[in-house]
C-alpha cells in the first residue's frame, strides 16, 4: 500500500516538467486551445512535429515502430504531467486509433507506408465509424463498400467525424457482406480523403463552432490494397482498439486543473459582497466533486498499478470513463453557474473589461461541448449496461 | 377551486400559440435572429394590434387589465417557441415596473407608447460585481440642481440591442449594499452619456453593456419615490419570475415532448430507444419534474391572486416564486440535460431545435437569480428566527 | 385559477376541526400511534365506532350503503385536515379496500352481510394478496383454491399480510383455474380467519416490530358463498380496487405535519452552540424537500379539482405516489439526521433525559419502516413503468 | 507503487476473513447479540489469542506494531460480518488514544491488558449538547489537591454496556466550545461516582449514559498534558475514521454482492430481477460507489503512510479522512437503500441479513460525525482564505 515513484520515474516526471515547461510556450498554447482558429492545424502539427522530434509523440506504441518504450508508470506519469500542464493530448485519429490498428493488424506494405508519416503527423487522420442510424449501436452501419476487381466502392454517410474539414485520411468501418449476424461482414478500410466522390459536409455544434462534420461517398473507389487485415473481419480489429481506447478514459489530471481554475474564479466571483468560494452551498457543491475526483484519482491509480505490475486491469477500471466524465461535467457546470449571466454572452468583438467579465465564453463553451461526453465513445447508458454484463454478470 | 384558464385567457393563449404553429417555425426564427435587428419589427406590431403588448396594463392606459395569470398564458405559449421578440423584457419586466411605479405622469407618457408597439424597454440593474444582488448598486445618482447626475455600468442588460428606454436603478443615497437609497430611473437609450455596447446573447436575444457618464435626469424621471427603489422592484419581482418561470415551462414541456417522440421512432439495438426501461425512467422523472413545475406556477399564480385580493401576505407569495425559479432551474437543468443526452449526437448540433430550447433554458435559468441564489432567499424566509 | 373553497365548505371545514379537536384526544393519539402496545387493536376500534357514530367513517362509499354523500371537495378537505391533525387514517383493509369489491361485485346477500359490520369496525380486514413468488408481480400468485362442492378448498402462503394477528376476515385472491395469460383464473375470496387450516406467523420487520405476517393456508375450506362475483373473474376486481388505493396516497397533509416537525425540532438540536436550522446546509436539504413538497401539494390539488369539475384525473395525478413516497421517506431520511448519534438507540427503559434525547426511537422507526413505502403498493419502479407505458406512450 | 496488502497484512485479513465466514454466520451473531453480555468473551478470548487485539500497538507493549493499514485489513474483514464484539471500541479508538498518550505509566498499565484481552475500553466524549462537536465540552474537571475531579454527562458511549475503562473528555480551562483546555482522562467504568446506563444499539452493540458525579481522578490518569486533549484527539481521529470507513467498505460490499445474487433469482413478470436495465444501472452505480469509496480509503493509507514518514503534512491527511467519511456516508446511504429497495418485502425483514448490515452501515455515518458534518470539515480545510 504505497503510491511512491522510484528514483528513476522521479527524474524521468522531472524531465518531462522541463520539457513541457521550455517547449509548451504560451503562445501555442492559445492556438492549440482554440479550434476555431485559422492557423489551429499548423498549430497542433508544429507541436506535434516537435514531440516527435524528442521522441514523444507516440507512447503507447510497440518501440519497433517507433513507440517510447517507456513503462506503464512512465506512461502514466507522462500523461499526467501533460494533463496538469493544460496541454491538450495528440490528435487522437492517427496516432492513438488507426495507428494500433496498422501495426497489428495492417500488411508490412502498410506499416511501412502509413506509420512514419503518422508519426511525423504528416497525414492528418480522421474516424469513420458512426452512421446517422448507427451511434451506440456501433454494428447497425450500413455503408456499403462492393467489391469490384481492384477496388471497393464505397457508398454511404458517416456522421460527427472529428476534424474531417483537416483530414487526409479516414479510416472507415463499411459493410462487404450481409453476414447472419451484424457485426460480420463488416470490414475496416483505409481512405484517402481526396479520392473522388467524397464530400465533407460541417456540422456546428450547439457551443456554435465547427469541429464535427459528415462525410459523404458517392462510389468511390477505394484500392483493395487499403483494406486492413481480412475482408468481413473489421470488426474485431476495431473492437480491439475499442479496447485500447477505454483506458485512460478519466481524464482526472484534466480535471484537476480545471477543479483549481474553478477555486481560483470562485475566490473572484462575489456575491453580496462575499466571494462565492466562502460561501457554505456553494462549497459542497465544490466538495461533491472534489471529494469524488480524490476518490478517483485512486481508482485510476489502481487501474495503472494493476497494468504496471503486468496484471490486467480489474473491474474498477470499468467505472474511469463513467466517472471521469460525468465530474467534468459536473466542473463544467459549477463554472457555468460561477459565471453567472455572463455565462450566455456572445460577447463578440467586446473586451472582458467591457462586457464585465473574464471567463464567460469558455466555461459556456465547456459546459456546451461537454454535453457530447457522456454520448461518444459509448454512451454512458452503453457503458452501465456493459459494466452490468461484464463486471456484475447480469 | 379550480386550475383553468379564463375564456379571455384562454383566447389569448390559443392566439400565441396559433402564431408560434404557424408563423414561427425554426427557420424563421432562426432568420429573424441572423437579421440586423436581432427581431422582427413586422412580428412585433403585429403582437401589438393582436393586444399580447396591452396584457397587464391598466385599462386607462389602453391597457388589458390582465393580471398574472394572462402574462403567464402568454408567455407558456411564447416558451414554446421560444419566441426572441423582447416581450419578457418590454412588456413583463419594463412594463411591470413602470405599472408599479407612483409616478403618474411618466406612465401616462410610457405605457400607450409600449401597447402600441413603439417603445421597447429593459431593466438595467446588474453591476460588474453585483452578481445576483439587487440592492449591490454602485451606480451613482448624484443631485444636481433639479435632478441627478448617473454614473455607472450596468451589464448584461436583457434586450439592450434594441431597447429604446431603460429602467436604470443608481443609488441616490446609503452604502453599496444598502437596502434603502437605491432609486429607478427612466433613461431614455440616446440620451447623452449613454453608451449602449450591444451583442448577443447564446438565446439569440441581446443583452448589452450600458455605460452612463453623467447623464442628467431630472425628477420627473422617477418611477417611484427617491431611494424607494427596492421596494417598488420587490413589488414586481413575483410578476417577473412568474412570466419567466411560465416561459420556462412551456421550453420545458416542448422539450419533454420532442424527447418521447424521438425515443420512439430513433432505433438503436433493433428496438426503440424508448423502449429501453432506464430511458423510460428518465423520461418520466423528467416528465414529473414537468408537472411539479407546473403545479409550482399555478400555486404563484393563485397565491399571487391571494395577494391582491389582500387574502394572503405578501410572504408567502415571495416564498412560492423563489421557490417557483429554483423549481425552474432544478428541473429546467435535468430536462435540458436529458434532452440532449437522449438525443445523441443529433441533440449536439446547432441545425436541431433541441439546443436552442436548452439555451433559452439556460438563460432563464440565470435571469434574475439561479437556483441556488432563489432557494437561499427562500431559506432567508423560511427558517430564519 | 383559483383555490378558493367556498362559504360551505369553509363551515364545512370548521366543523371537521371541531370535532377533530372534541373528539380525537392526546389519550387516544398515543395509543392510535402505537401498533405494538397491546390495547392497539382497541383503541382503533374504539375511535373508528366514533367515527361511525358521527357518520364519518365511510367517505368513500355510496351513500347507499353508509357513505358520507359528501362532495369531493368535502372528502378532500377531511383528508385534508386528518392529515394535518396528525390523525392516523381508518384501518383500510375493510372500509377501502375490501368493502368497494363488496359493494360493486358482491352480492346482495354479501353486502347484507359484511357492510355493515364494516362501517361499524366489528370485523376487522386483512388483505391476502402477495405471496412469497409474488410481489410486484401479483399475477404470478400460486395460492390454490380448488373447487369442490360447496366449498374451495384453499392451500398457499400469503405473505405481508398487514395486522393479520387481529383479524376476523382475510380477502384472498386464489388461482381456481390455470388460464393462458396468468391473470385469468383467479378468483377473489373471502375467507373467516377462525377457520381450520389458518395459521398467522408474525414477520418483524427492520425496525423491530411487528405488524406485518405471513398467512398459511392448509386445506382450508372456505364456503362457495364467500366468492365475490364470478370464478376466475378475481383479476378485474382486484384491479377496480387497485386504480381506487392509487389515488390519494401522495399523503401531503401528512407529510406537511412532519416538516413542520422537522423544522420544530432543528431549532432545537445543537451543532457547535447554533441550531441546525440555521445551518446553511441543512437548509438547502430542508428545502428541497419543502419545495417538492409545496409542488405536489398544487398537484395533488389539481387532481382534486379535475375530479372535483367531474372530470377524470390527469396525467399528473400518476406521479402522487412516487412524489409522496420519495417525500416522505425524504423528511424521515433529515429527521434521522437530525437525531445523530441517538438515532439507533434502542433505549428501553431509559427516559429522553436519560438517554438525552427526545425524537431519536421515533426518527429511527420512521425511517426504517418508511422504507417500505416504495416497495408496497406497486413498487416505485413498477409505477413509473405504469407512466412511461399509460402517459407518455413508451 | 502498489495497492496490495503486504503478506503479513494478507495473513491476518485472510484470518479474520475465516473467522467470519467459518465461525460467525448470522445466527451466531443473532444469539450473542441476544445474550446477557451482548458479547461474546470466548471469541474475544480468541481474538486476544489470535493476535488480532495486538495489531496497533508498539511493541515494547507486546503489540503487533502495525499501522492503519492493518487495522484497515481486520476492519474490512470484520464489517463484511457485523461482528459486533468492541474491536473498534477497543482496539482502534481506546486503543488508538492510548498508544498516543505521552503518559508512559499509563500505558504500561492498560496497553497489555488490552491485548491480552481483559480490558475493554470506550471514548467518551459526546455531551447532550454537542452533537458531533469534540470540542464542545461542558463535563468538568476541576484541580482538586493533587487530581481533578469529573462532574457531567456523556451520552451514546460506544459499547457502554460491557467497557471496563472509559477515556473522558473535560474541561481544565476555557469555555464551552474552546479547542485548548480539554482534557483526557482514563477514567475506570467502576470508580466511585460513574454511573452507567447501558442499552441496546440498533446494530446490535452497545451504548451507555455515563454520569460523573464528582468523580475524583489524580495526574496519572491524565492521557497527555492537561488540556491539550484536543490535540491527541486530531492525531488519532485519521486512524478512527479509517478503521470505521474500512468496516463499512467491507458491508458495501457484502451487501452489494448479496443484492446482485438475490437479483439474478428473483423471479418476477417471468425474469430474474437482475435482467431489467433500470436495476441493472443502479447495481452499476451502487458498484462504483463501492469501488470509489475502497479507493478514498486507500488514498486514506497511502497519505497516513507519507504522514508517518514525514513527506506529507497532516492537513492533506486530514482532508482526506474528512473526505473518506463524508464518501462513506453517501454511498453507504444509496448502497444500504437500495440493498433493501432492490430485495423488495424480505429486505425489510430482521430475519434477512441485510438490514442488520444496513443498521451497522448507518451507527458508521453516525459514528465521529455524519457526512455533512465532515464534508464541512472538508470545506473548512479546502476552501478557506
Amino acid at each position: 500500500m504505497d503510491i511512491k515513484f522510484s528514483a528513476e520515474d522521479v527524474a524521468f516526471r522531472n524531465e518531462v516538467r522541463e520539457f513541457f515547461a521550455a517547449e509548451y510556450i504560451g503562445e501555442a498554447t492559445t492556438r492549440l486551445g482554440d479550434s476555431q482558429s485559422t492557423d489551429y492545424k499548423s498549430a497542433i502539427v508544429g507541436w506535434q512535429k516537435k514531440l516527435h522530434a524528442k521522441g514523444w509523440i507516440a507512447p503507447g506504441w510497440p518501440k519497433e515502430y517507433g513507440g517510447t518504450g517507456w513503462t506503464s508508470t512512465q506512461k502514466f506519469i507522462y500523461e499526467t504531467e501533460r494533463g496538469l500542464a493544460g496541454i491538450p493530448d495528440v490528435v487522437p485519429f492517427g496516432l492513438k486509433m488507426v495507428a494500433p490498428v496498422i501495426y497489428t493488424f495492417g500488411s508490412e506494405e502498410q506499416k511501412a507506408r502509413f506509420l512514419p508519416r503518422i508519426l511525423n503527423s504528416d497525414d492528418w487522420w480522421c474516424q469513420g465509424y458512426s452512421e446517422p442510424g448507427a451511434g451506440s449501436d456501433l454494428a447497425a452501419l450500413s455503408t456499403s463498400a462492393d467489391y469490384a476487381g481492384d477496388n471497393y466502392i464505397v457508398n454511404g454517410r458517416k456522421i460527427w467525424t472529428t476534424f474531417a474539414q483537416y483530414a487526409d485520411w479516414i479510416f472507415c468501418l463499411v459493410r462487404t457482406s450481409k453476414g447472419i449476424r451484424r457485426q460480420e461482414g463488416i470490414s475496416f478500410l483505409l481512405i484517402d480523403m481526396n479520392t473522388p466522390g467524397i464530400t465533407v459536409k460541417p456540422i456546428v455544434t450547439i457551443d456554435g463552432k465547427h469541429s464535427l462534420n459528415e462525410v459523404l461517398f458517392e462510389d468511390v473507389a477505394v484500392p483493395t490494397e487499403n483494406l486492413i487485415g481480412e475482408q468481413d473481419k473489421g470488426w474485431t480489429y476495431a473492437k480491439a482498439l475499442l479496447a485500447h481506447e477505454r483506458t485512460g478514459m478519466a481524464e482526472v489530471a484534466d480535471s484537476k486543473r480545471m477543479l483549481e481554475g474553478l477555486k481560483q474564479r470562485a475566490t473572484t466571483e462575489i456575491n453580496g459582497g462575499k466571494p462565492m468560494i466562502e460561501d457554505p452551498v456553494f462549497q459542497m457543491r465544490m466538495s461533491d466533486i472534489e471529494m469524488e475526483l480524490m476518490a478517483l484519482e485512486y481508482t485510476e491509480l489502481r487501474v495503472f498499478a494493476s497494468m504496471a505490475a503486468g496484471g490486467m486491469p480489474g473491474p474498477e477500471s470499468s467505472l474511469l470513463k463513467i466517472k471521469g466524465t460525468e465530474i467534468s461535467q459536473a466542473i463544467h457546470e459549477l463554472q457555468l453557474q460561477l459565471a453567472a449571466n455572463y455565462g450566455g454572452a456572445l460577447a463578440g468583438d467586446l473586451s472582458s473589461d467591457e462586457l464585465g467579465h473574464d471567463f464567460a465564453a469558455e466555461a459556456r463553451g465547456k459546459y456546451m461541448y461537454g454535453r457530447a461526453a457522456t454520448i461518444y465513445g459509448g454512451s454512458n447508458e452503453v457503458q452501465r449496461n456493459v459494466i452490468a454484463k461484464a463486471v456484475l454478470g447480469l | 377551486m379550480n386550475f383553468e384558464f379564463s375564456e379571455e385567457q384562454t383566447m389569448i393563449k390559443d392566439s400565441v400559440s396559433r402564431f408560434v404553429r404557424e408563423q414561427y417555425d425554426f427557420d424563421t426564427r432562426r432568420g429573424i435572429i441572423e437579421s440586423d435587428d436581432g427581431i422582427s419589427r413586422e412580428f412585433w406590431t403585429m403582437f401589438a394590434e393582436l393586444g399580447w403588448l396591452s396584457v397587464p396594463f391598466a385599462e386607462e392606459y389602453g391597457g388589458f387589465g390582465g393580471n398574472v395569470v394572462d402574462i403567464a398564458a402568454v408567455m407558456e405559449e411564447m416558451g414554446k417557441g421560444i419566441v426572441v421578440e423582447p416581450y419578457a423584457s418590454t412588456v413583463v419586466v419594463f412594463g411591470g415596473l413602470l405599472s408599479a411605479s407612483t409616478n403618474a405622469a411618466l406612465k401616462e407618457q410610457v405605457i400607450p407608447s409600449i401597447i402600441e408597439g413603439n417603445c421597447l424597454g429593459s431593466f438595467a440593474y446588474m453591476e460588474p460585481q453585483s452578481r445576483y444582488e439587487m440592492s449591490d448598486v454602485s451606480t451613482t445618482a448624484t443631485a444636481s440642481g433639479d435632478g441627478y447626475t448617473l454614473n455607472g455600468v450596468k451589464t448584461v442588460v436583457a434586450n439592450g440591442g434594441t431597447a429604446n428606454k431603460f429602467v436604470v436603478s443608481a443609488r441616490t443615497s446609503g452604502e453599496q449594499f444598502d437596502h434603502s437609497g437605491v432609486s429607478l430611473f427612466l433613461v431614455d437609450a440616446t440620451a447623452p452619456g449613454v453608451d449602449v455596447k450591444a451583442y448577443k446573447m447564446m438565446d439569440g436575444q441581446s443583452a448589452a453593456t450600458l455605460t452612463l457618464t453623467d447623464v442628467a435626469v431630472d425628477q420627473g424621471q422617477l418611477l417611484n419615490a427617491a431611494g424607494g427603489g427596492m421596494g417598488l422592484i420587490e413589488q414586481v419581482m413575483p410578476q417577473i419570475l412568474i412570466g419567466l418561470s411560465a416561459e420556462a415551462l412551456g421550453i420545458m414541456a416542448t422539450l419533454n415532448t420532442l424527447t418521447v417522440e424521438y425515443s420512439k421512432t430513433r432505433q438503436q439495438f433493433g428496438a426503440p430507444i424508448g423502449s429501453f426501461q432506464v430511458l423510460q425512467h428518465r423520461m418520466v422523472d423528467t416528465f414529473m419534474g414537468c408537472e411539479q413545475t407546473k403545479s409550482m406556477l399555478y400555486r404563484g399564480l393563485c397565491e399571487s391572486k391571494s395577494v391582491a385580493e389582500g387574502e394572503t401576505d405578501a410572504v408567502a407569495l415571495a416564498k412560492t416564486v423563489h421557490a417557483l425559479k429554483a423549481t425552474v432551474a432544478r428541473y429546467g437543468k435535468i430536462i435540458g440535460e436529458e434532452a440532449i443526452q437522449l438525443h445523441g449526437g443529433i441533440g449536439m448540433t446547432d441545425e436541431l431545435n433541441i439546443g436552442h430550447y436548452v439555451k433559452r433554458l439556460m438563460m432563464i435559468n440565470t435571469s434574475y437569480g439561479d437556483g441556488d441564489f432563489h432557494q437561499k432567499a427562500f431559506n432567508q424566509l423560511s427558517y430564519s428566527a
